[in-house]
């Protein structure tokens, strides 16, 4: 059953060197308050999985800025030019997916799915080290399912039963990654006392355990 | 007849918005591939979907209308059109792998006259990542590069793409400043001159070989 | 975009021996209008892609009481004793599928993926005649995507744009098959004119080719 | 002792009731293993979930809240409890699949030492399907049997299952009206005897070799 703590508390859940899933794409839906705290700390060489680095003074990309990410397995890394110059200047690894793949491959780990094929990819650096599979005379990429340690998690709504549901375009990577992390820890902007409507529930609650009252009420 | 770059990209963006049909659903790449969509007709509605989750791409925001929790791939805030919806990113790319995208206009740095893109990876100079470029480009029912024809005065249509490929073979329409092609089982035919440009000035500046078939 | 027909008009969309797609899942989130039509008519020899074949006085269970399938590809059969029978008696051909297995081959081919690995079946009849691929390690069969010419899906709420949402544990396949058909018709039972809100929809009217306004509000 | 089917299944349900720790999301078998909520403690919640898409089965319906759009994976007007949700069958086995279940019980035709288990088909003779049965053994964290010990007179515990598998390797704990047992590491290992049933009695009615253990 999901606890409720501060984004100081939260910092306890993390080790050095451990694979941490982060929410958001860009600028929208990106958790904050814990990454924050994370700032304050000595932790780091974390594997990040998300979908980009976003910019050096948002969520995630301020990692990445504080020399945190030793490896970032993400679809860009265009709009943090401090990763481009880590990455050009071999400071940091990173592994660059298809967002797509980089989706399928984290829903494949959250739903137990020894992997899925894609066309994805075929004929391009991509495939590399890759198996290929073919099926019904069609080629496909085999690609592995990908699982954290850890995620952080924006949620727009959320109630005490851990249920969360999102507006506008912050659902991206925040709906996946719960199913997929061994520990998942929510930033919710508005937490309410009554259950959300079980219709419109995104996220089921059980795939929650550590959930946070975000300080700051915009996405970022 | 020298054209400047935002001259060369208004045209383009306005060929481009002719391939529009009313009901399509399209994808379009951030940048030149965006602008055509001020072009369209008033009697061809099309709904627009973005990789990060909307399907139903409207206006940009402006101060009456401000919502950080929405915005487009290239992270700018945008409205919704009536109809639309937000999904998340397993949903946004299943549409686009799984066939129901009707058309994608993206920029390249290179395509090819087998239908090869290259548009995510300079080696050791310039890597961005493919972002969802790649899973844009194998499920969609056409796919349309939008480009301006050189860059630097440097062809950007090849014989073959010396870049990191995007995909190979999956290029329909090639629309540039100065032409219009199609790519039909590996060949790549001239099927438009834009009045800005001439067949000479093409062959200079196209570095592969191609069929002139203006009839179809 | 979405065309509002009535069900005798959606019979127009089906041909003798073509594959369809029927969501619900036993007596819940049902269609039922078109399949009345259905049984007014000469058509026949269809495979059947559902959970279930219901109950014989039930939506797609009736259309094996009326020998319109020839084939069904479903995860279970017990409670329409009639499939049963004819499966004994081999009028009809049945091919057992996993839930959750049926579930990842269609939404497999709605999202483009050339198959899924999944542990479930191994050691079992399950794996007859299917590859089995080791990724970490581990074992996992490949099954490939299942897609149909027509599905019919229920749903509880639509819009003019095709949208869909839904009420109760209605969701079942309905949310899964209209990616994964040529010709979606969906029957609803309520239609409004308003938008429904773009963060609650649960299925993109995009998937949606034909609306019917469902006759009987109930879920059968 | 001789029990009726009724005390015999009351037995079971009672026992497994004690298995369920507060907070477990569990998933149970259509028919007795379901009985078991009756039994639960007052002070244990926990998170029923049916694999037809709800998360947090309340109790059955009745005059006052009747809804045809909810029903139980065997068909049943259910309730949902606060705190619920209601999700599709991709979501609702993905849940299952991927070890987002803590406990599952679920009947059987037979079940051997090995923790092989097999309910879904009887060749020949009654085929219904496996259902979502083959998905919910597969991720769960633990699987319990509930059964009765016999059908009609002959054991259902055997050395080695003859009808076809649900699972290989995968039951944890078996719970008759006779015994509990373990498995571990390929072993069957007896942990409890019912007070209505002795050492002798369930050596006569198992058909697989046991190690007796009671001390765990």
């Amino acid at each position: 059953m999901v606890k409720f703590i501060t984004a100081k508390e939260a910092t306890h859940f993390f080790k050095n060197g451990q694979t941490v899933m982060i929410g958001g794409f860009l600028n929208c839906g990106n958790p904050q308050d814990v990454i924050t705290e994370i700032l304050k700390t000595n932790l780091k060489d974390f594997t990040l999985i998300a979908n980009d680095t976003a910019t050096p003074e948002d969520s995630r990309g301020k990692l990445v800025v504080a020399h945190k990410i030793k490896k970032a397995i993400v679809s860009h890394i265009g709009t943090n030019q401090e990763t481009v110059r880590q990455y050009n200047a071999k400071e940091i690894e990173v592994d660059l997916q298809p967002q797509g793949t980089l989706a399928e491959r984290i829903r494949a780990a959250g739903a137990g799915l020894g992997g899925i094929l894609t066309p994805v990819g075929l004929n391009t650096l991509v495939a590399e080290n890759k198996q290929i599979i073919t099926v019904d005379n069609k080629q496909y990429l085999l690609e592995t399912p990908l699982k954290a340690d850890v995620a952080i998690i924006y949620a727009t709504y959320a109630d005490k039963f851990g249920n969360l549901a999102f507006h506008g375009s912050t659902k991206n990577f925040n709906v996946l990654m719960p199913m997929a992390a061994d520990v998942v820890i929510v930033e919710a902007e508005n937490i309410s006392e009554q259950p959300l409507s079980p219709d419109n529930i995104v996220v089921p609650g059980i795939f929650v355990d550590y959930m946070i009252k975000k300080e700051n009420n915009g996405t970022d | 007849m020298e054209l400047t770059k935002e001259q060369a990209q208004e045209i383009i963006a306005r060929r481009v918005a002719r391939e529009f049909k009313d009901g399509d659903v399209v994808t379009l790449g951030i940048g030149l591939p965006t602008k055509a969509i001020s072009y369209v007709s008033d009697d061809v509605h099309i709904i627009v979907q973005s990789e990060n989750g909307v399907l139903g791409v409207g206006a940009y925001q402006d101060d009456s209308n401000r919502d950080p929790h929405i915005i487009n791939a290239g992270g700018f805030g945008v409205t919704i059109n009536d109809g639309g919806c937000f999904v998340d990113s397993l949903t946004a790319f299943a549409m686009m792998r799984g066939g129901h995208i009707d058309l994608t206009v993206l920029g390249a740095l290179q395509v090819d006259a087998e239908g090869n893109l290259a548009n995510w990876c300079i080696p050791g100079k310039f890597t961005p990542g493919m972002g969802g470029a790649m899973d844009l480009v194998v499920g969609t029912k056409r796919l349309i590069i939008a480009m301006e024809h050189t860059a630097k005065g440097a062809p950007k249509i090849l014989q073959k793409c010396t870049l990191p490929l995007t995909v190979a073979h999956k290029v329909n329409t090639i629309i540039t400043e100065k032409a219009v092609f199609e790519i039909i089982n590996n060949k790549l035919i001239l099927r438009e001159i834009s009045p800005y440009s001439s067949l000479d000035e093409i062959r200079q500046t196209t570095d592969a070989e191609f069929i002139v078939d203006l009839t179809a």
